[in-house]
């Protein structure tokens, strides 16, 4: 049976966290496989989860590689298989498949400075290079994390960034002015150029809204960073997460297979079709 | 008719599955007549109470068929009687539709009908049941239109 | 005869003086025969704007992509488009404009009558010239087209080889028309009417489930015949979606809730009931341009299917789609007199 | 599959039906003439109803290794519990497919390279390995649309059979191409004679000159990929995909188009009964790549059909350094509109 | 989706429980996607059945239940309730599977009632779960009325409105109000005197604080719905003041120009400036422009040198009123069947030939000839009298298909009425058959042929011809079976009634229905008598129906009654079980706007889509079955639930 690619394993909801309320509301779910024969995954890539009855739908892994036991996936509401994921339960079992995709050259990065910079759901991708970095400290330089929303109710993970402060430089945004909100008030792009992180030595790491991501790459460069010292993720519509059903297929790239982790110099390459 | 020859499909043992779209106002009412009344008639046709005949979407009359429905039976307020005033009049015009073409592509003429049933009319529901029940079981399973599962 | 150099002209006057921001006609196709439909948007592109046998799409459609596309580009030109249109496709703008899908004023009508012939039907043609190919084909006076094959040209009768639906049309000169070329010819011979359809409801009830049990096995689903419909305009279809339609306060739920009516798998059981549902949508709408019997690859005889309810439109409900862009539609309004005795 | 030394035999047209008589651990598959005037590959019931110089199917024979509808495994699962999923990978009686253009082969190589690199697809691989392919090469272009010279193959290409045939009056000429092709054409035992030099030369005329037969052309192959690429942004592909209606025909019918659509198909909802399913999909379809959101990287027609023809003549070249495109012709000739993909070709893939 | 689902089976003591196994049912229900709570109970409608549920529903947290028991239009409140106050939970989070009625007590096969049971309430669950909650819409109303007519219906209705405390605004299209009743000398059956019993209603009307009277007024546009409507009255300049007029008739002494009075149907002149008559409300006089030689500029304006009040005011123009009001009483009356209709009859050809009307003021003390019958040709006194009932009733090949019902009626007291004013003269009446359902009715038709010796003559009369000066009446007696020919010196023809003239425009402009014959259509004939199909606009008198005084004068007592109670309160309650539109998959077709029974869809937006008139809609689901989309759904019975309840019933 292991063979067969589209046969997921089986995963049992360990935990679920209510990380955003609302119309789009996020939950992170802690996933464990049910007979112990997990995979292993690297950061930056993705799994398919199962729903059965209403469909699969890809999503990245959001714990760090060196977290074993279980897999965390942070999951917006928005369609048939993800509104049914909300449904679910402590103790449902889901079908988990993968680990699918490329992965962030974290390794090549050692001793750099990390400038992580995410929207919304955004900041599941790019989470386990942040565990990562910060769990092999001394190994990267200083990580910084721009994380930001369109209120302070939409920003997830609040409590583990908090916690993070004394590990790392944690700039936090919404939108708009809010009472009792002391940090910057603006969109992400724009608390990045008014922090200024430095380009030098640094590898900058971004994930979030296609429009945010694209002020972002802007001003970065603006900044001096260069093409090939920003990194971030796209997100095509999948089925097969194998390279097979063609709906990924960017250019000469599946994303399924070759991405969904590109460098800007690399992405500038594809047809601007994601 | 071409059924004639195929009378091995009356089955002994076949209940026909049968979903009846009811009109709040006057079907539903006339079967809670029926019941009050104490009349009775075989349990195959299970309800389905919607507002008015007139809510009755083409589709829910191709899916029930697709979704294995031996007989389906639209039953409605009399001309005039609607309590949506106009109601079961755009129905009749579309269930006539559906009939035609559910007759045309072939599917057995008995296993689609349309009812006029007031609320006082406990009997006459009772009646349009047993009837229809009767000739959907002459016809034997619904092969044609449900999907193989 | 249709004077082709006349539309030219029209098209090129309209293009010129910018009172149109398009013109939608036909063109030479390198694919085959048959004409390609285009859109002209400059005067000297009309060079290239054919008209004749071969031009047998339903241009309607063209306006309904056309609104599509310039929601896609927020195209702000508010002058009208210019549209070629046959008997047929006259017929399916009326209806488009009883659907209010456009506004009058939108839309230019180059009305061009069939006169005495109408369009080609290929099949029909490649039997007839038995192996030969065909590479042109055109109006030759009165009833007959010119066909060119390698061995030159000849002329044969269009009845022979004309398309079903010209045979039987009742509207061959467009009746909706801002311009119209041609003569609205009375005398044409014509078909009866729902001639097919009445021959099949003849048939055995189970002789003609199988016939159409074996169409539905056939079906690939490629949606082609949905996909050239100008009235299955919908931004999203109840049997099957190709397409969502999705605004930004769409809520999850709402997406999460979408009625799956069928699969889609193409088995017997779900192209039935698309091809039913769509029959019955076309319910009154259908004007019988063909076009989803044409361009079915595996040759389902859709018009077939989608006639049966035209005839009860016009027979039963005395109802002719698309002859009036402010009546009520079919099944939005009703009679006193419907049938009845149906009912039990 | 594995190549063998060549053979080649001699068939008389008569004893195809011994032939076919003698495959019955085999279910035969050859084109027919469907009631409503459509060529399509059917089972072989009387060998006398098969006909193999016809115009090419509509149906490419992708259908036999990747089905419309394929069921990828079933899923039971009561509420709260673990669910019960059985696989269903293909176990089909083996086949032999009769009267197979070399277009169509061709693009059978084309499924190969996509359902093995990365991930194995065993469903695809299942039936591929229980299907014999047996070509039938073209004497003179089966449509006026045929273009396989221009784009790397020929009327006798042997790409992705398991035995061609050619028709030399009133014989075949028969070609083993793989060791299973050899072991087909054995079973024919005496019924096939040893081809002669004559009739090897004779094949070769006839290759020669079908080869030579007019087609559409293709001029540089070789630049068009690198042409594509310059054209991305060009106004063209709107301009030339305002005719297109964006139905499926041209991809659903290529012979090497392979895209698909996963989803699950509940039979019964408590218990949750079901199964989970791929069937054919296609890049011309709007929903193909949108998001849940709304947003669409390919929302026009333009950037769909540019999608079609740039992943056929760029982005599989650039990968696998051939076109996924075998010159078959179907979706010139099908497509409703004249969409005509060599025209494309010519005026955005012409350096 | 909701995940919480409670189930609660009610046994009805052994009603339910004989023939369904419902132990059976709420364990497998149980067992249901989503249903967390099932269980079953002997009487769920009891007290402690109803504390239960309202328990279980909070300690279990239940964000939806279903109650499998008798019929929904028995205890769907009462559960709704349950779940609300006990529940603490939105009521329409509830459901009712009715397995009583529609299965326990019409099967008698346990196993098979099972079944049936099961599916039901499987079915009502899935519906359940997708339910949304709602809260009834609220809508604030005015506390004014308007009643347009002012006939007896319109008077009487204003004055009951008024009498309660509301504000009303009486439009009527005539320089007074009154009607045709005011036109009438007596009434049957006990011949009182009309004038006698509708002018100190009348003046009510004038001296009533509450009613705005407009006279010379019509209806031309209205917005809005119930509680809450906008509508714009267009009314006539008089160019007399009302409060300034003495009613001296100098003015008319003056006048040159000369009309006949259409009160007296036209028997007797007028001036351009006039008072219809002497007890017209409001009193004073009125100019009728199209009479007058010429207001712009004035030709003539005699009337104005004479009026010592100073009352006549040239420069008057119409007004536009806008008037809020919460709710309509239409009260547009009936007019008779043209005259130009009934040639057969002489009607219009010869003088002497009357209407039921004309021969009223001819009786009327009032009237022309100061209640003298009188030939209007020579002013004799007619000996013989013809009266011909259903003179265009009741016959649908030429004429109205309908009884008139009053006509047999007025046509004896014509009749009677006759043989009082000429004892020596001869009444005939020809009738198909005599109609006289009524309180005294039967007594006074046989009183008029008993004691005043009309001669009745059953058959119709075919043709009314002249004969060397005098009208002979051809007809057949068909009780003989012979052919009568009858000298007339007048005839009285008891004209069909139809809906007066303006009825079909007021229609239109309020969007209520009518009927085949052109009467306002009641939103039920027997329930909702006096309803329009559109909310908050009634209906009273003879422009619903032809009818007579005392049930007219019901009827706009009962629409009356009706306003006063939709008034009642400061918010009117709406089902918010009402049509949603899906933007996203409306393309503005208008097939729904179209077939709405209500016109609770219009098109807006700037792509013109469809939207739905929250108070308007009633919640049929016409629209979401006539949309092609599925872009138009019910709240609480969207397509997406009955989809899965088919699923339910079929197992799938
Ligand atoms: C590489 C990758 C990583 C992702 N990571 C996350 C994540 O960490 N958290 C998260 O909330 N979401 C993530 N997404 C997006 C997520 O896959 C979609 O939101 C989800 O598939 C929507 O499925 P649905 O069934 O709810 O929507 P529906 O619209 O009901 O489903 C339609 C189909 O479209 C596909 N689809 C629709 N939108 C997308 C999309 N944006 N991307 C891919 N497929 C889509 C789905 O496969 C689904 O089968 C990721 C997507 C990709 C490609
Ligand atoms: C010949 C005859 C004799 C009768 N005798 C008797 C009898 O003896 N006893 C008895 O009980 N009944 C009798 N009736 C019946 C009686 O006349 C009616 O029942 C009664 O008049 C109905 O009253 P109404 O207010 O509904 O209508 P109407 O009296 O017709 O009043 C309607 C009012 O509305 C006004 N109006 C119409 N359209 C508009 C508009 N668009 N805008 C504003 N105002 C408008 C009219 O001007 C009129 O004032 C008799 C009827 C006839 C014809
Ligand atoms: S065009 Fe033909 S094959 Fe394609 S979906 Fe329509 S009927 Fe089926
Ligand atoms: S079949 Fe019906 S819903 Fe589908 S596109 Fe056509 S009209 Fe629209
Ligand atoms: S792209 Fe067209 S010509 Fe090429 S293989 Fe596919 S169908 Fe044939
Ligand atoms: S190119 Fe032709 S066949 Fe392909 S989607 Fe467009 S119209 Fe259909
Ligand atoms: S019928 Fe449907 S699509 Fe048409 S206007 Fe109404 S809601 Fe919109
Ligand atoms: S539900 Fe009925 S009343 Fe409401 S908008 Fe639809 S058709 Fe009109």
């Amino acid at each position: 049976m292991s063979h067969n690619a589209y046969l997921p394993k089986l995963g049992r909801i360990a935990a679920i966290k209510d990380e955003v309320p609302g119309n789009r509301a996020i939950k992170t779910y802690q996933i464990e496989f049910v007979s112990g024969d997990g995979f292993e995954h690297d950061c930056g890539q993705c799994a398919m989860i199962s729903v059965f009855g209403k469909g699969e739908s890809m999503i990245s892994i959001a714990s760090a590689p060196h977290v074993t036991g279980y897999k965390q996936f942070s999951i917006m509401k928005t369609g048939r298989v993800t509104t049914a994921l909300h449904d679910l339960n402590v103790g449902d079992i889901v079908g988990v498949r993968g680990p699918y995709g490329n992965k962030f050259p974290v390794k090549d990065w050692k001793g750099k400075n990390l400038v992580f910079i995410g929207g919304g759901v955004g900041l599941a991708p790019i989470w386990p290079v942040i565990q990562t970095a910060l769990h092999h400290k001394g190994s990267y330089g200083k990580v910084s994390v721009f994380y930001g929303g369109r209120t302070s109710r939409d920003l997830m993970y609040k409590a583990d960034l908090d916690k993070m402060r004394e590990q790392a430089d944690i700039h936090l945004s919404v939108d708009a002015k809010e009472d009792g909100w002391k940090e910057f008030v603006g969109f992400v792009p724009s608390n990045v150029k008014d922090k200024a992180p430095s380009p030098d030595n640094a590898i900058a790491i971004t994930c979030g809204p296609p429009i945010m991501i694209k002020f972002v790459i802007q001003n970065l460069k603006e900044l001096g960073f260069t093409d090939d010292n920003i990194y971030t993720t796209i997100e095509n519509k999948m089925k097969c997460g194998i390279g097979k059903c063609g709906r990924c297929n960017v250019g000469k790239d599946y994303v399924c297979v070759n991405g969904p982790v590109y460098s800007w110099a690399a992405l500038k390459e594809l047809p601007p079709e994601y | 008719m071409a059924n004639v020859q195929e009378t091995a499909k009356d089955e002994p043992g076949f209940e026909p599955k049968i979903v009846a779209f009811l009109c709040k106002w006057c079907s539903s009412a006339g079967s809670d007549l029926a019941g009050v009344s104490r009349l009775q008639y075989p349990s195959n046709a299970v309800p389905i109470t919607i507002m008015c005949s007139g809510s009755m979407s083409p589709m829910f009359v191709l899916s029930a068929f697709n979704k294995g429905a031996d007989g389906v039976l639209v039953s409605g307020c009399h001309p005039g009687d609607c309590h949506y005033l106009k109601g079961n009049f755009y129905a009749r015009r579309k269930i006539y539709l559906v009939q035609k073409l559910l007759q045309f592509i072939g599917l057995e003429n008995d296993r689609f009908r349309m009812s006029w049933v007031s609320a006082a009319e406990g009997v006459k529901f009772a009646g349009v049941v047993d009837e229809f029940v009767k000739d959907v079981k002459k016809l034997g399973p619904q092969t044609r239109l449900k999907a193989k599962r | 005869m249709i004077d082709v150099a006349a539309i030219k002209a029209h098209a090129k006057a309209l293009l010129e003086k910018g009172t149109v921001r398009a013109v939608i006609g036909y063109r030479n196709s390198t694919a085959g025969l048959l004409a390609e439909p285009f859109v002209f948007t400059g005067p000297e592109s009309v060079d290239d704007l054919i008209y004749g046998p071969s031009c047998v799409q339903n241009l309607a459609l063209y306006l309904v992509n056309d609104k599509k596309e310039r929601a896609h580009h927020k195209s702000d030109d508010a002058r009208p488009v210019a549209v070629v249109a046959k008997g047929c496709d006259a017929r399916a703008i009326t209806v488009l404009l009883q659907e209010k899908h456009f506004l009058r004023e939108a839309i230019h009508v180059i009305g061009v009558s069939c006169e005495g012939t109408g369009v080609v039907d290929t099949k029909k043609l490649a039997r007839k010239l038995g192996g030969k190919h065909a590479v042109e084909i055109d109006f030759d006076g009165g009833e007959a087209f010119a066909v060119t094959t390698a061995d030159g040209v000849q002329s044969l009768p269009a009845a022979e080889i004309m398309a079903e639906r010209c045979l039987e049309c009742r509207g061959a000169h467009p009746q909706l028309a801002d311009i119209a070329f041609g003569e609205a010819k009375t005398d044409r011979a014509l078909h009866t009417p729902f001639q097919a359809v009445k021959h099949k409801m003849k048939e055995e009830q189970d002789n003609r489930w199988s016939f159409w049990a074996r169409q539905f096995d056939r079906c690939l689903r490629c949606y082609a015949c949905r996909s050239v419909c100008p009235m299955c305009y919908c931004e999203e279809c109840v049997v099957d979606s190709i397409q969502f339609a999705v605004l930004p306060d769409t809520t999850a739920e709402e997406k999460a809730n979408r009625i799956k009516w069928i699969e889609r798998s193409p088995n017997r059981s779900e192209s039935a009931m698309y091809h039913m549902v769509r029959a019955i949508h076309l319910a009154g709408r259908c004007i019988d341009c063909a076009e989803c019997e044409r361009v079915c690859p595996v040759n389902i005889p859709l018009r077939l299917l989608n006639t049966r309810l035209e005839m009860e439109a016009f027979e039963t409900f005395d109802y002719n789609p698309g002859s009036d862009m402010n009546a009520p539609t079919l099944t939005s309004s009703f009679k006193d007199t419907d049938p009845n005795s149906f009912i039990r | 599959m594995t190549k063998t030394m060549a053979m080649e035999k001699m068939l008389n047209k008569a004893d195809l039906a011994a032939w076919m008589g003698k495959l019955e651990t085999h279910q035969l598959f050859a084109p027919m003439l469907e009631d409503e005037g459509v060529w399509n590959y059917a089972p072989v019931v009387k060998a006398a109803d098969v006909a193999l110089d016809q115009p090419n199917t509509v149906r490419p024979p992708k259908d036999f290794v990747f089905p419309q509808r394929e069921t990828l495994y079933r899923f039971e699962q009561v509420r709260g519990e673990a669910p019960v999923l059985t696989e269903t990978l293909p176990d089909p009686q083996p086949s032999v497919v009769f009267g197979v253009r070399p277009c169509d082969s061709r693009g059978l190589v084309r499924q190969d390279i996509v359902f093995t690199k990365e991930f194995d697809d065993p469903y695809f691989q299942g039936r591929r390995a229980k299907t014999i392919f047996v070509g039938q090469a073209c004497k003179v272009p089966p449509s006026p649309n045929c273009f396989c010279n221009s784009v790397g193959g020929s009327p006798s290409s042997e790409d992705g059979l398991d035995l061609l045939m050619t028709e030399l009056d009133g014989k075949y000429h028969v070609k083993a191409v793989t060791q299973r092709g050899a072991d087909l054409l054995a079973k024919g035992g005496a019924l096939f004679k040893e081809a002669s030099a004559s009739d090897k030369a004779a094949v070769a005329k006839a290759h020669e000159s079908a080869k030579a037969h007019p087609q559409r052309p293709i001029k540089e192959l070789g630049k068009v990929a690198g042409a594509l690429k310059q054209n991305f942004d060009s106004k063209a592909w709107d301009e030339m995909a305002k005719a297109c209606i964006g139905c499926g025909i041209c991809t659903f019918l290529c012979p090497t188009c392979h895209c698909f659509d996963i989803n699950d198909e509940v039979t019964c909802s408590s218990p949750c009964k079901g199964e989970r399913v791929r069937t054919w999909d296609t890049c011309q379809f709007p929903d193909f790549t949108m998001h849940t959101s709304g947003h669409n990287p390919r929302e026009t027609l333009g950037s769909r059909l540019r999608q079609r023809v740039c992943h056929k003549f760029q982005y599989f070249t650039e990968n696998h350094d051939m076109p996924q495109c075998t010159g078959c012709g179907r979706c010139i000739s099908l497509c409703p509109v004249g969409i005509d993909i060599v025209s494309v070709v010519e005026r955005l893939g012409q350096p | 989706m909701t995940k919480r689902t409670g189930v609660f089976v009610c046994h009805c003591g052994n009603n339910i429980a004989a023939t369904v196994d419902v132990a059976r049912v709420a364990k497998e229900m149980g067992e249901v996607e989503g249903v967390i709570f099932s269980k079953d109970y002997v009487y769920m409608c009891s007290d402690p059945g109803q504390s239960t549920m309202a328990n279980a529903i909070k300690d279990n947290k239940l964000d939806s239940v279903v109650v499998s028991c008798c019929s929904p239009t028995l205890h769907e409140k009462t559960f709704r309730d349950v779940t609300e106050e006990g529940g603490e939970l939105n009521p329409y989070r509830c459901e009712i599977a009715n397995i009583r009625e529609q299965c326990a007590w019409v099967h008698k096969e346990k196993p098979k009632a099972t079944e049936k049971a099961l599916k039901i309430t499987r079915a009502a669950i899935k519906r359940v779960q997708n339910n949304q909650s709602l809260t009834p819409i609220g809508v604030p109303v005015t506390r004014r009325v308007m009643v347009i007519g002012g006939g007896v219906a319109g008077i009487q209705a204003a004055l009951d409105l008024a009498n309660a405390g509301l504000q009303v605004v009486l439009v009527e299209k005539n320089p007074t109000v009154g009607g045709h009743m005011i036109q009438l000398s007596e009434t049957f059956p006990t011949l009182d005197c009309s004038q006698c019993i509708l002018s100190p209603k009348m003046v009510e009307v004038s001296k009533n604080k509450n009613i705005k009277l407009l006279t010379q007024a019509e209806v031309q546009e209205v917005s809005g719905f119930v509680g809450n409507f906008k509508v714009k009255v267009r009314q006539k300049a008089i160019y007399v003041d009302p409060e300034k007029c003495k009613i001296c008739d100098d003015c008319a002494k003056v006048c040159p120009t000369v009309v006949p009075n259409e009160y007296d149907l036209n028997l007797t002149p007028r001036r351009a400036i006039f008072i219809p008559y002497a007890q017209a409300i409001p009193a004073t006089y009125t100019l009728d422009e199209s009479a007058c030689l010429g207001l712009n500029p004035v030709v003539c304006g005699k009337c104005a040198d004479v009026c010592e009040a100073d009352a006549i005011n040239y420069d008057m123009r119409p007004k536009t009123i806008v008037e809020e009001v919460g709710a309509i009483v239409v009260a547009t009356g009936f007019d008779l069947y043209g005259k130009e209709n009934l040639g057969e009859y002489g009607m219009g050809k010869y003088a002497d030939v009357l209407d039921g009307l004309q021969f009223e003021r001819l009786c009327s003390a009032s009237g022309p000839t100061g209640g003298h019958v009188l030939r209007p040709s020579d002013h004799k006194e007619p000996k013989n009298v013809v009266f011909i009932q259903c003179a265009g009733s009741r016959d649908p090949e030429s004429h109205c298909a309908y009884c008139s019902k009053i006509c047999c009626m007025y046509t004896a007291k014509h009749a009677t009425l006759y043989k009082h004013h000429v004892p020596d003269g001869q009444a005939y009446v020809f009738y198909i058959d005599i109609r006289s359902g009524g309180k005294g009715y039967e007594e006074f038709v046989q009183r008029s042929m008993e004691r005043d010796e009309v001669m009745y003559l059953r058959g119709r009369v075919s043709k009314v011809y002249e004969n060397n000066g005098s009208m002979i009446v051809k007809g057949v007696d068909t009780i003989s079976g012979k052919n009568v020919e009858i000298e007339a010196d007048m005839v009285v023809l008891a004209l069909a009634m139809q809906p007066s003239k303006g009825t079909a425009d007021v229609a239109k402009t309020l969007k209520i229905g009518r009927d085949k014959d052109g009467f306002l259509a009641e939103a039920h004939p027997k329930l909702r008598p006096v309803e329009s199909v559109t909310a908050g606009i009634f209906l009273a008198g003879a422009a619903q129906a032809p009818k007579d005084i005392p049930e007219t004068v019901c009827q706009a007592s009962a629409a009356a009654s009706k306003v006063i109670q939709l008034l009642s309160k400061d918010e009117l309650m709406h089902s918010p079980a009402i049509a949603k539109v899906r933007l996203s998959h409306c393309t503005g077709c208008e097939m729904c706007v179209q077939a709405c029974p209500y016109g609770a869809i219009s098109l807006s937006g700037p792509n013109a889509k469809a939207s739905v008139n929250d108070v308007l809609c009633e919640g049929c689901g016409t629209c979401q079955a006539v949309c092609l989309r599925a872009a138009i759904d019910v709240k609480n019975i969207t397509q997406m639930q009955v989809h899965d309840m088919i699923n339910a019933c079929l197992g799938v």
